[in-house]
C-alpha cells in the first residue's frame, strides 16, 4: 500500500536533515565506522489487544509470512522487520512507509514513522564505537545476528538490533533509531566516537 | 658510569630505550631521559632528588617508591590549562618536551619560606586547630583560616577550560583480570586457552609488574623471555583484551569494575580525534586481582630525607630504569627482601656501605654475601636517624649492643617487608584480615566473583605468583562454563627467600619520624591521639589525617596502626584497619564525564520546527531538555518585552502560530480506554463524545496535583491524551504503572507518539481563515461542523494525514493542528505563506505565557507539586461519583483546611509598577515577617491588552477577597508593590472569543 | 581543660604530655534517666544541651560503633537556613544562629566557616521559585540575596557562561551559609556533654527496646540491658530499624548519598555552590580537597557506598558547570545512609510509645541542623512538649496532611 | 548495579526508575480509607535486609518489574515481572 500523503506537494523533513550535513570519513582512507542514514521507513509501534496475541502472530505469519518475536528479537525479509519492543509489543518497520491498518483488528497500532530518525552502523571499528555509549554487550556470543534491544546511549533511548548474517568473528551491521528530537545530540555523540576510526 | 647529561644512568642496565632520547624540563631546568623512563626515573639519572615540599612542615622531600603508591614525588605536570596538580612523578611516563614544576614551596623548592612552619612543629600537632583560634569568632573566616588554607593545599590546578577530551566506554568480558604480573598474565593465559573472553588491565605502561625489576629466571631463562613469549601468546586471542595504562580504580556492585585508560598522557597533546583518557564500565562473570604488594617503609627519625627509598623501589630503578639512586648505598632490612637490593646495586656498581639487618640471626648465606660487598653488617641493628636536609648525608645506626655510630651514605635503602595491595577487595566494604604469617592484611571475604592471585594473596614468591594465576584462571573460566584442558605444568623459577620480621618504628628515633609522609604525621601524632583518646583507627586516621592524602596511606597506613596496637597493648588483629574506598588511585573529573560537558552535558530536544524559528530569529530558552522558542524579535526591537507585546498583540487582534510539539502525547487505546481514565483523571469522561476534546487534571495519589492537559475522543475506544512538556515521560511512566500493577487486568494498551507529531497552535480571530488556507477542502471547519473542543482528523497539504483540535490556552478562538513530524516545518512554512493576508505571527512561549496568565490558566508555576485542585480554582471538576487516584488524600484536613492559599489575580494599585513571581503576600501594614505571611506570586506578565501588569498567586482564601489590597513582598528585588487581589480571569471573562 | 592558645602553648612547652581524653570512653551504667541512641551530631548535640540547658546530667549517648561513624562523619559539610516553607525556615534559622556562638559555647574550634552557599539558577522559573524562596527566609529573618549572572560571575568567573547546555542567570546567595568541619562537631559535642557529666558509650549497639503498656524502660544493647524511662532515638539512616523494635513503621526510605574528595589544591573556590541544572555542589575544604556530592543513588541501600552511574552524574554536572575541573582527581568517595523522609522534612516527635522521642528524617540536610536539632530534641525529652520552632515536625503530619514538601516531589522519599 | 530484566535480561540500572517497595497495596474499593492510604502512599518497612520493589525499565522495555534484593549488600534474588500473567 502507498502511503496516501505522497500526494501532497509538502516535502517532508528528514530527520537528519542540516544533521548529517557531511561524512566525518576521510575518502581516501577505508573507514572504521559506516553511516548510512535510513530515510524514508515506515515504522509503526504494536501492542497486541488483550487476549489477541496468538490471532496477531498467525496475521503477521500470514500477512507478512514473518514471526512475530517474543523475546528481544528483530525478524525481518527484505522489505519488513518485526522487533520486539517489550513484551506483546514491536516495532513494525517497513522499508517503505504504508498502511498498518490491516493489524489494528488485532492489536494498537501508533505511526512512529516521523518519530524516529534511522541509521545503519557498519565498519570493522562499529562495535567499538558503540561501546563508547552502548550499555550492552554487542560481542557476538552475546548479541548475534537479529538480535534485539531497546537501551540508552549517552542519555539517549534507542533501539538498536543486528542486521547481518555475518560469521561470528566478522564485523556486524546494526539499525539504530533514536527519538527524532535528539538526532542531532545523537550524531554529536555518534561522530565524536566514530572520529578516531575514520 | 657517568653519562655526560645523566650521571646516575647505569650502562647497559634496564628496559630504557636508549636510542629514543628525550628532554625534559623540571623547575625550568632542561634534562634528559629516554622513552621508557617515568618522569622519576629520570630524575634520579639527572641527579635530583628533592622533588618536592611536604603539606604541613614543607620538609624538604625525594622519592620514596617507584609506583603508584608514592607520597612525596608530587609535581605539577605540565603548563597552561593541561597543568595537572599533584601528579605522581613515579607513574608520569617521560614524554619528549614534558614539563614539570614542583609544588606547594615559596618562592623555590630549595628555599621555602613556609619550612618556617617546621620551627612552629611543636606547636602544630594533631588537631592543634581544634583547641585554638576561636577568639575573636569573626577573626576565623578573617584571619585564621585564609592562612591555612592557603598554607594547605598542595598543587595548583589549572582552573581553565580542559583542552582536551575524554571518553566514557563499556566492556563486558568472562574474566577480568587485575594486574599484568607474572600471576596476572599466567591467569589470563589460562582463562584464554580455554576460550574465555578475558580483559587484562595494568596500570603500568609495560607488562610484567615486579618481573620488570627484578632479576629473575622462569625455566632457567631470564624471566623477560617469558614475559615476551606470554604476552604475545595473549595478544593473539581474538577474545583477550589486553589494556596497558589502564588502571581498575573501583569495584562496584554486581561485577562492575570502574577503569581508567590514560589514552593520551604519555605524548605531549592527544591526536586529534583523540581522548586523553578514556572511563571504562567492564561488566565482568569474574574476576582475578593480582594487584601485586606494595612495601612498607620502616619509622625512624629523619626517614623523610631524600635519598630514604624503599627497596624495592630502588631495584625497579636500578634494574628496570637502569638508574642509580645514589651512590653510596646503606641497606637497613627486616627481612631478606633488602639483600635483593644490595646485591642488585652491587652488581650495578653502586658501593655498599653497610647493611642493617633488623633481625639477629641472619642467615650465613647473607653474611657472606656482605662480605662480597665489603661491607660491615650490623645484625640485630637499626637505623634511628637520618639527616642531610635536602639530600642524604649521615645516618645514626643503633647496634645490637646499644652503640651507635654515624655512617655517611647518600642513599639508604629500607626493607620491611610488602602489604598485599587488596584495596579492590574491600571496596564493597568487606574487611580485611589479619594474617600474622606475614605480618600484613589480607583480602578476608570477597565481592562476588572475585579471587585473589599471588602477591596479593600475600603469597610473595614469583613460584606462588605463576601458580595461583594459572589455577585461579582455569577455575575462573570453569565457572564461566569453559572446559579447560589438562593444564601445562608450572614454569620453574629460581629460589628465593622471603621471610621478613618487621619493624613498625624504632625506639629512640632522633628527630622527627614520620608514619604518612605527604601529611606529615609522625609518630608522635598518633601517640597523642592515643593520649586524647582517638584510639580507634578511624578516629585515628580523622584526627592524625593518617592516610587521607593523596596516596591514601598505601604505603603508611599499617605503620599507623602498628603503632596504635603497641600504644594501646592490643593486636593488630583487634585495632583493625580503615576503610579502603575508591578510587584505587586518583581518577580525574573529566574522565568520569566524558562527553557529557559543555553543550554536550545532556541531550537538547529540538523541536520539528527548529530549523523555522532559528530562520526567523527565534530567541531560544531551555525547557527541560527541549530548546523552545521563547519569543522571534524583529529588527528594531531591543527589548524582549518589545517584542512579547507585539506578539501578544499580534494573536488577540489577528492570528498567531506557536510550536506546541514539545507536549505529551499518548495514545491510549483499547476496551477499557476510558476506564483508565476515569481513574487517573479527577473530572468526568464517560460522556465524552467521539470528535472531542475535554481537559482534565491528575492528581498525585497523595492528593495533590500532578498534571493538567486534554485528552480527545478519537474514537470509541480510541484516546489522545496530551500531558505538559515538563511531565510527559513521568505521566507516560505513571500510565504503565497503572496499568502493569494496579489494574493490570484492564485491556488498554498506550503509546508516547510525543515524538511522531509535530504540534502548531493557530490562535486569534483570525486563525479559522488561516486555517482554511492550509486544510484540504473536504474537510468542513465551520463553527457548525467543527465548535469549540471539536477534535479530528483532516488532512493538509493536499493529503497529509493531520489532526485538529479546538483548544486554546490563549482564551482566542485557537486550534492546534498536528501533522507527522516530518511535516512539521512544512506546516510552519505553509502556515506563514497562506497568513500572509492575515498578517500571521509567530509567537514564542513568553506570549503564551502572557494570553495564559491573562486568561488564569494554571501552568509551571501554580502546578508546582504543592497545590491541591482546589488550591488551582479546579475543585468543581472534582467528580463525586468515581474513585480515581488522588481522591482520598486530596480530602486530608490539611488540604482542604479554609485558610490554604488560593488561586487568585492581581494587579497593581498603581498600574506602572512591575509584578514579580516569588514576592510574598503580606496584610497592608503588617511587618514583614513569617506569622504575617499569606502565600506568594506564582506568575506575572506584562498584559498589553490591559496596559499593566497582572499576576497570578495563591493567598490564604484567595477566592473571597477579591478587592482587598495586599503588599506583594519582594525584598530579594527590593520590591514592595501594593496589589489588589483579583478575579484570575483578567479578560474575556464571557469568554466570548474563545467561541468565536 | 579549657582549650585556647594559651593552653596550647603551655602543652607544647610540656611536650603536650598534659592533653586529657577529649571525651571519656564511659562503660554503660544500669540506670539512666535518659538514653539517647545515636552517637552521631544529633545524638551528641541532644545531650550537650539536656545537660546544659535542662540540667539534666543523668544520660547515656548509646553508639553502636564509634562516635562520628555515621552521616556526621561523611557528610559534605554545608550548613545554611535558605528554606522555603514555614515549618523549615524559622527551624534552620534558629540553627544558624546556634552555629554561630558554637565554638565559644562548647569551647571547641569545629571551624564553622560563613563562607557563603550560592545556589545557582538557569531558568526564569527556577529564579522565580528561589526569588519566592529567598524572599521566605527574609521573612524569617534570615538572609538572602539574589543575584543576577554578572554578579555570580564577578563571584566565580571560571564557571561555564558561554558553552553552558543550561546557561547560568543568577544565583540565590546566603552569605550566613557556609561550612563547618564535620568530625570535629561531633567531637566538640562529646567534650562539652562529657564535661556536663553525660556517659559516651561506644561500641554499644541497641538491639532491642524493652517497651510494655506504660511505655518504654530500657533498652537492650550488646553490653547488656539498660533501664531509663526516657529513650531518644537519633539513628538517621537506621531510624526505620529502631522504630520496628518498637513496632514502628515510619515514613522513611534510607537510601544512600555518596560524596567526593578530590586531592589537595591551593584555594580555588571560597563559597559553597550548587548547580540548579543538574546534580552537583561543591566547596573545597581548608585541607585543599574540593568536596562535592550530588544526587541520592536512588534505591533503598543499607550499604554505605554509591555505585558508578550516580558517581558519573555528578562528574558529569561538575564539568557542565565548572569546566576547569577536568585535570582534577578524585581521590577518594564515599557513600553515608541517610533517613529520606517521604515528604523531605525531618520529624522530631514523641511516638506513639509513652517514653520513647523520635528524631529522624533529616534527609541529606540533617548535618547544618545539628545544633537546632540537639536544642529542640533536648527541649521535647525535657519538658514532654515540643519546641515552637520544631513543632511542625510532628509523626502524624502525614496523615493529616500537613506535610513539609519543599520540592513538591510528593510522597516519594527518593525525590527529595 | 545490575538488575536482570525478565524480558530484556541484564542491564545496568541507569536503565531502570526505582519506585520503591512492592510490598505495599493500594487498598481495594471497599478497604479505602485515609488511614489505609497513609499507610499505602507513606509508610514503609524499609528493611535492612531482603526487600521486593518496584522498577521500572524506563530506557528498555518500559516493564515493571519486581525485583528482590538485600539492602545491605545490594545482592539480587529474584526479578519478576511486575504484571501478572494474564492473558495474553
Ligand atoms: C554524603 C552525605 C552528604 C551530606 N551532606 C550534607 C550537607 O552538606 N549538609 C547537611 O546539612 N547535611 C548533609 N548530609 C546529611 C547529614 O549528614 C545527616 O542528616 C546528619 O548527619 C544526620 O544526623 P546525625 O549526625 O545524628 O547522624 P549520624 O552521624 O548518622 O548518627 C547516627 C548514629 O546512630 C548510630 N546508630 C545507628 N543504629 C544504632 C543502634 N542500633 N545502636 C546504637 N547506635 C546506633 C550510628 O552508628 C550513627 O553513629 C549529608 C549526608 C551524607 C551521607
Ligand atoms: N621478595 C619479596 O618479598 C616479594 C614481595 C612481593 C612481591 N615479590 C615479587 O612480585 C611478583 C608478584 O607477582 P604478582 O603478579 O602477584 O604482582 P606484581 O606486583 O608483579 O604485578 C601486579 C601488577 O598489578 C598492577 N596493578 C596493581 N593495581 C592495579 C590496578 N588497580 N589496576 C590495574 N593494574 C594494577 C601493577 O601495575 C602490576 O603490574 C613476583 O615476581 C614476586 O616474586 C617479591
Ligand atoms: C568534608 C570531608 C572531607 C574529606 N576529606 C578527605 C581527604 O582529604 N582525604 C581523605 O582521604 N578522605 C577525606 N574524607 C573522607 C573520609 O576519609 C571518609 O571516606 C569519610 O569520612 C567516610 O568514611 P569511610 O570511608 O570510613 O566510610 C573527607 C570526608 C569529608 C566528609
Ligand atoms: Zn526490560
Amino acid at each position: 500500500m502507498a502511503d496516501p500523503s505522497l500526494k501532497t506537494k509538502w516535502s517532508r523533513h528528514s530527520a537528519w536533515a542540516d544533521i548529517l550535513t557531511a561524512s566525518p570519513s576521510d575518502a581516501a582512507r577505508p573507514c572504521g565506522v559506516n553511516v548510512v542514514a535510513r530515510e524514508g521507513l515506515g515504522v509503526a509501534g504494536i501492542q497486541a489487544q488483550r487476549g489477541r496475541k496468538a490471532a496477531l502472530s498467525a496475521l503477521v505469519k500470514m500477512r507478512y509470512g514473518l514471526e512475530l518475536p517474543t523475546t528481544p528479537r528483530a525478524v525481518r525479509d527484505a522489505a519488513h522487520a518485526f522487533v520486539w519492543a517489550g513484551p506483546g509489543q514491536w516495532l513494525l518497520v517497513a522499508e517503505q512507509k504504508e498502511s498498518f491498518a490491516e493489524l489494528s483488528e488485532l492489536a494498537a497500532v501508533s505511526d512512529q514513522s516521523d518519530g524516529r530518525a534511522a541509521l545503519r552502523l557498519s565498519g570493522p571499528n562499529v562495535r567499538d564505537m558503540l561501546a563508547k555509549g552502548c550499555m550492552i554487550d554487542l560481542h557476538p556470543a552475546a548479541f548475534p545476528s537479529g538480535a534485539a534491544a531497546m537501551t540508552s546511549i549517552a542519555h539517549i533511548g534507542v533501539h538498536l538490533w543486528r542486521v547481518d548474517e555475518q560469521p561470528y568473528d566478522r564485523p556486524a551491521i546494526f539499525d539504530i533509531l533514536v527519538a527524532r528530537s535528539m538526532a542531532a545530540s545523537f550524531w554529536s555523540w555518534a561522530s565524536a566516537s566514530a572520529a578516531e576510526y575514520n | 658510569m657517568a653519562n655526560a647529561t645523566q650521571p646516575f644512568r647505569l650502562p647497559q642496565i634496564g628496559l630504557v630505550d636508549r636510542n629514543a632520547p628525550l628532554t625534559f624540563r623540571f623547575d625550568g631546568q632542561a634534562l634528559s631521559g629516554f622513552r621508557g623512563d617515568t618522569l622519576a626515573s629520570a630524575l634520579l639519572a639527572n641527579g635530583a632528588r628533592l622533588i618536592g615540599r611536604s603539606f604541613k612542615y614543607h620538609r624538604p622531600r625525594g622519592l620514596l617508591t617507584a609506583g603508584p603508591e608514592e607520597p612525596n614525588g608530587l609535581v605539577e605536570l605540565r603548563t597552561g590549562a593541561r597543568r595537572e596538580p599533584n601528579t605522581r612523578a613515579t607513574v608520569a611516563e617521560l614524554y619528549d618536551g614534558l614539563e614539570a614544576t614542583s609544588q606547594n614551596r615559596w618562592p623555590s623548592l630549595g628555599f621555602d619560606l613556609l619550612s618556617i612552619n617546621a620551627l612552629f612543629a611543636p606547636a602544630l600537632m594533631a588537631g592543634f586547630y581544634y583547641k585554638t583560634f576561636m577568639w575573636p569568632a569573626s577573626f576565623w573566616e578573617r584571619l585564621y583560616e585564609p592562612a591555612i588554607r592557603r598554607a594547605a593545599g598542595l598543587g595548583r590546578a589549572a582552573n581553565a577550560e580542559d583542552p582536551d577530551t575524554y571518553e566514557k566506554a563499556f566492556a563486558f568480558c568472562d574474566i577480568l583480570v587485575i594486574g599484568g604480573g607474572p600471576a596476572g598474565l599466567s591467569a589470563a593465559l589460562a582463562a584464554g586457552r580455554a576460550g574465555a573472553r578475558v580483559i587484562l588491565c595494568d596500570d603500568d605502561f609495560a607488562l610484567g609488574g615486579r618481573l620488570l625489576s627484578e632479576r629473575r629466571e622462569i625455566d632457567g631463562l631470564p624471566a623477560s623471555q617469558w614475559l615476551a613469549r606470554t604476552i604475545a601468546e595473549l595478544e593473539s586471542f581474538p577474545d583477550i583484551r589486553v589494556m596497558r595504562r589502564t588502571t581498575i580504580f573501583g569495584v562496584y556492585d554486581h561485577g562492575v569494575y570502574g577503569a581508567l585508560e590514560r589514552v593520551a598522557d604519555h605524548v605531549m597533546a592527544p591526536a586529534p580525534h583523540q581522548p586523553r583518557q578514556r572511563a571504562w564500565r567492564i561488566v565482568a562473570k569474574r574476576a582475578i586481582l593480582a594487584a601485586g604488594a606494595i612495601e612498607r617503609p620502616t619509622v625512624f627519625g629523619g626517614n623523610d630525607t631524600p635519598g630514604v627509598m624503599l627497596a624495592g623501589a630502588v631495584r625497579t630503578y636500578v634494574n628496570r630504569f637502569g638508574v642509580a639512586p645514589g651512590r653510596e648505598a646503606a641497606i637497613f632490612t627486616a627481612g631478606d627482601d633488602g639483600w635483593n637490593t644490595a646485591r642488585d646495586l652491587a652488581a650495578a656498581g653502586v658501593k655498599i656501605v653497610a647493611v642493617v639487618d633488623s633481625r639477629e640471626q641472619v642467615d650465613p648465606n647473607l653474611r657472606t654475601l656482605c662480605e662480597g660487598f665489603g661491607a660491615p653488617l650490623y645484625a640485630g641493628a637499626s637505623v634511628f636517624g637520618a639527616s642531610g636536609g635536602k639530600s642524604l648525608r649521615r645516618l645514626a645506626i643503633r647496634e645490637a649492643n646499644g652503640s651507635v655510630r654515624t655512617l655517611a651514605c647518600d642513599l639508604l635503602t629500607v626493607s620491611n617487608g610488602w602489604n598485599p595491595t587488596i584495596h579492590l577487595a574491600s571496596h564493597q566494604g568487606h574487611r580485611p584480615v589479619w594474617n600474622a604469617a606475614i605480618h600484613a592484611f589480607v583480602a578476608g571475604d570477597l565481592p562476588d566473583g572475585m579471587r585473589v592471585a599471588g602477591s596479593a594473596a600475600g603469597r610473595f614468591s614469583l613460584r606462588e605468583a605463576l601458580l595461583d594465576g594459572a589455577q585461579l584462571g582455569a577455575e575462573a573460566a570453569q565457572d564461566c562454563g569453559l572446559a579447560t584442558k589438562q593444564s601445562a605444568p608450572a614454569p620453574a623459577t629460581d629460589p628465593e627467600a622471603v621471610a621478613v620480621a618487621p619493624v613498625s618504628r624504632v625506639a629512640g628515633s632522633r628527630g622527627k619520624a614520620f608514619v604518612d609522609y605527604q601529611n606529615d604525621v609522625t609518630d608522635r601524632d598518633i601517640e597523642l591521639a592515643a593520649q586524647e583518646g582517638f584510639r580507634s583507627v578511624e578516629h585515628l586516621k580523622r584526627y592524625t589525617t593518617l592516610g587521607m592524602a593523596t596516596d591514601q596511606g598505601k604505603t603508611s597506613n599499617l605503620a599507623g596502626l602498628a603503632i596504635m596496637a603497641e600504644l594501646t597493648g592490643k593486636t593488630i588483629a583487634e585495632t583493625g584497619v580503615t576503610m579502603f574506598r575508591p578510587p584505587y588511585a586518583p581518577v580525574a573529573i573529566g574522565a568520569l564525564a566524558g562527553h557529557h560537558r559543555g553543550q554536550d552535558f545532556r541531550p537538547v530536544r529540538l523541536a520539528p520546527t527548529h530549523q523555522w524559528s532559528k530562520e526567523l530569529g527565534a530567541v531560544f530558552v531551555e525547557s527541560g531538555l527541549w530548546r523552545r522558542a521563547q519569543y522571534y524579535p524583529q529588527p528594531g526591537e531591543n527589548d524582549w518585552l518589545t517584542t512579547v507585546n507585539r506578539e501578544t498583540l499580534a494573536v488577540r487582534g489577528g492570528v498567531g502560530v506557536c510550536d506546541v510539539s514539545t507536549l505529551g502525547k499518548i495514545d491510549i487505546q483499547g476496551a477499557d480506554a476510558l476506564t483508565l481514565l476515569e481513574r487517573v483523571y479527577i473530572n468526568n469522561w464517560s460522556n465524552l463524545p467521539i470528535g472531542k476534546a475535554r481537559y482534565g487534571v491528575m492528581l498525585r495519589e497523595d492528593g495533590f496535583v500532578m498534571d493538567d492537559g486534554t485528552a480527545s475522543r478519537l474514537g470509541e475506544t480510541h484516546f489522545l491524551m496530551t500531558t505538559t512538556t515538563a511531565n510527559a515521560v513521568k505521566i507516560m511512566q505513571h500510565l504503565e504503572f497503572c496499568l502493569q500493577v494496579l489494574w493490570p487486568t484492564l485491556d488498554v494498551q498506550i503509546a508516547s507518539v510525543s515524538e511522531q507529531w509535530a504540534q502548531m497552535a493557530i490562535a486569534g480571530p483570525r486563525s479559522r481563515d488561516l486555517l482554511r488556507a492550509v486544510i484540504d477542502e473536504e474537510h468542513d471547519i465551520s463553527d457548525d461542523a467543527f465548535p469549540y473542543l471539536a477534535a479530528r482528523m483532516v488532512s493538509v497539504g493536499g493529503g497529509v494525514e493531520a489532526r485538529l483540535f479546538r483548544v486554546s490556552f490563549s482564551g482566542e478562538r485557537a486550534y492546534e493542528l498536528a501533522v507527522p513530524a516530518g511535516y512539521g516545518d512544512a506546516l510552519a512554512r505553509a502556515l506563514m505563506a497562506a497568513g500572509r493576508p492575515f498578517g500571521v505571527t509567530p509567537y514564542g512561549l513568553e506570549a503564551m505565557g502572557v494570553m495564559r496568565i491573562e486568561k488564569g490558566h494554571v501552568a509551571g508555576g501554580e502546578l508546582n507539586g504543592q497545590t491541591t485542585a482546589r488550591d488551582l480554582g479546579l475543585a468543581r471538576m472534582m467528580s463525586g461519583r468515581k474513585d480515581f487516584i488522588g481522591r482520598v488524600m486530596a480530602g486530608r484536613p490539611a488540604l482542604v483546611e479554609p485558610d490554604r492559599p488560593i488561586l487568585a489575580g492581581f494587579k497593581p494599585v498603581d498600574r506602572a509598577q512591575r509584578l514579580r513571581a516569588g514576592a510574598h503576600f503580606l496584610g497592608l501594614g503588617r511587618s514583614a515577617d513569617l506569622d504575617n505571611d499569606e502565600g506568594y506570586m506564582t506568575s506575572v506578565a506584562y498584559s498589553p491588552n490591559l496596559g499593566h501588569w497582572i499576576g497570578l498567586g495563591l493567598i490564604k482564601r484567595g477566592a473571597e477577597r477579591i478587592g482587598e489590597r495586599v503588599r506583594a513582598y519582594d525584598p530579594v528585588r527590593n520590591g514592595d508593590v501594593e496589589v489588589e487581589i483579583c478575579n484570575a480571569l483578567f479578560l474575556d471573562v464571557e469568554g466570548a472569543r474563545l467561541r468565536g | 581543660m579549657r582549650y585556647s592558645i594559651f593552653t596550647l602553648a603551655a602543652q607544647t612547652l610540656r611536650g603536650h604530655r598534659g592533653w586529657k581524653p577529649v571525651w571519656r570512653d564511659a562503660n554503660p551504667r544500669p540506670e539512666y534517666d535518659v538514653i539517647i541512641v545515636g552517637g552521631g551530631g544529633h545524638g551528641l548535640a541532644t545531650a550537650y544541651y539536656l545537660a546544659s540547658q535542662h540540667g539534666l546530667s543523668n544520660i547515656v549517648v548509646l553508639e553502636k560503633g564509634h562516635i562520628g561513624s555515621g552521616n556526621v562523619g561523611r557528610n559534605t559539610t554545608i550548613i545554611r537556613s535558605n528554606y522555603l516553607l514555614p515549618g523549615n525556615t524559622p527551624f534552620y534559622e534558629l540553627s544558624m544562629k546556634l552555629w554561630e556562638g558554637l565554638e565559644q559555647d562548647i569551647n571547641y574550634n569545629a571551624m564553622v566557616s560563613q563562607r557563603g552557599v550560592l545556589n545557582l539558577y538557569h531558568s526564569d522559573a527556577q529564579r522565580d521559585a528561589y526569588a519566592r524562596r529567598g524572599n521566605a527566609m527574609r521573612l524569617a529573618g534570615a538572609d538572602a540575596e539574589l543575584l543576577d549572572r554578572e554578579q555570580v560571575r564577578a563571584m566565580l568567573p571560571f564557571l561555564d557562561y558561554d558553552n553552558a547546555r543550561f546557561p547560568i542567570q543568577g544565583g540565590l546567595l546566603q552569605k550566613r551559609g557556609g561550612s563547618v568541619r564535620h568530625d570535629a562537631v561531633a567531637w566538640g559535642y562529646a567534650r562539652a556533654a562529657d564535661r556536663c557529666g553525660v556517659d559516651i558509650v561506644q561500641n554499644c549497639e541497641v538491639t532491642g527496646l524493652t517497651i510494655d503498656a506504660d511505655g518504654i524502660h530500657g533498652v537492650e544493647t550488646s553490653r547488656g540491658p539498660i533501664r531509663a524511662r526516657k529513650v531518644a532515638l537519633a539513628v538517621a539512616g537506621s531510624s526505620s530499624r529502631l522504630a520496628a523494635m518498637a513496632g514502628l513503621r515510619l515514613p522513611i526510605e534510607s537510601h544512600v548519598l555518596q560524596a567526593f574528595v578530590s586531592e589537595g589544591l591551593k584555594p580555588l573556590i571560597d563559597t559553597v555552590v550548587t548547580f540548579g541544572a543538574g546534580h552537583f555542589y561543591v566547596s573545597q575544604s581548608d585541607k585543599g580537597g574540593l568536596v562535592f556530592g550530588g544526587d541520592i543513588d536512588g534505591y533503598n541501600s543499607y550499604a554505605q557506598r554509591g555505585n558508578l552511574p550516580v558517581i558519573e552524574d555528578v562528574m558529569e554536572s561538575g564539568m557542565a558547570l565548572w569546566p576547569g575541573l577536568g585535570r582534577i582527581r578524585v581521590l577518594r568517595h564515599w557513600g553515608g545512609i541517610m533517613d529520606m523522609s517521604m515528604d523531605g522534612s525531618p520529624i522530631i516527635d514523641h511516638t506513639p510509645v509513652h517514653g520513647l522521642y523520635l528524631n529522624a528524617g533529616w534527609c541529606y540536610g540533617g548535618f547544618k541542623a545539628t545544633p537546632a536539632s540537639g536544642w529542640c530534641f533536648a527541649h521535647l525529652i525535657a519538658r514532654d512538649q515540643s519546641h515552637p520552632v520544631a513543632a511542625a515536625y510532628r509523626l502524624d503530619r502525614f496523615a493529616t496532611g500537613h506535610v513539609i514538601d519543599e520540592k513538591g516531589a510528593g510522597a516519594q522519599p527518593n525525590l527529595h | 548495579m545490575r538488575l536482570p530484566c525478565p524480558h530484556c535480561g541484564t542491564r545496568d540500572v541507569q536503565e531502570f526508575t526505582y519506585l520503591g517497595d512492592a510490598n505495599v497495596k493500594r487498598p481495594g474499593a471497599d478497604e479505602m480509607s485515609e488511614a489505609a492510604m497513609t499507610r499505602y502512599v507513606y509508610e514503609r518497612d524499609n528493611p535492612a535486609g531482603r526487600q521486593r520493589e518496584y522498577w521500572h525499565h524506563s530506557s528498555g522495555c518500559h516493564a515493571w518489574i519486581v525485583v528482590t534484593r538485600d539492602t545491605r549488600t545490594h545482592r539480587i534474588e529474584s526479578a519478576e515481572p511486575a504484571k501478572p500473567l494474564v492473558q495474553s
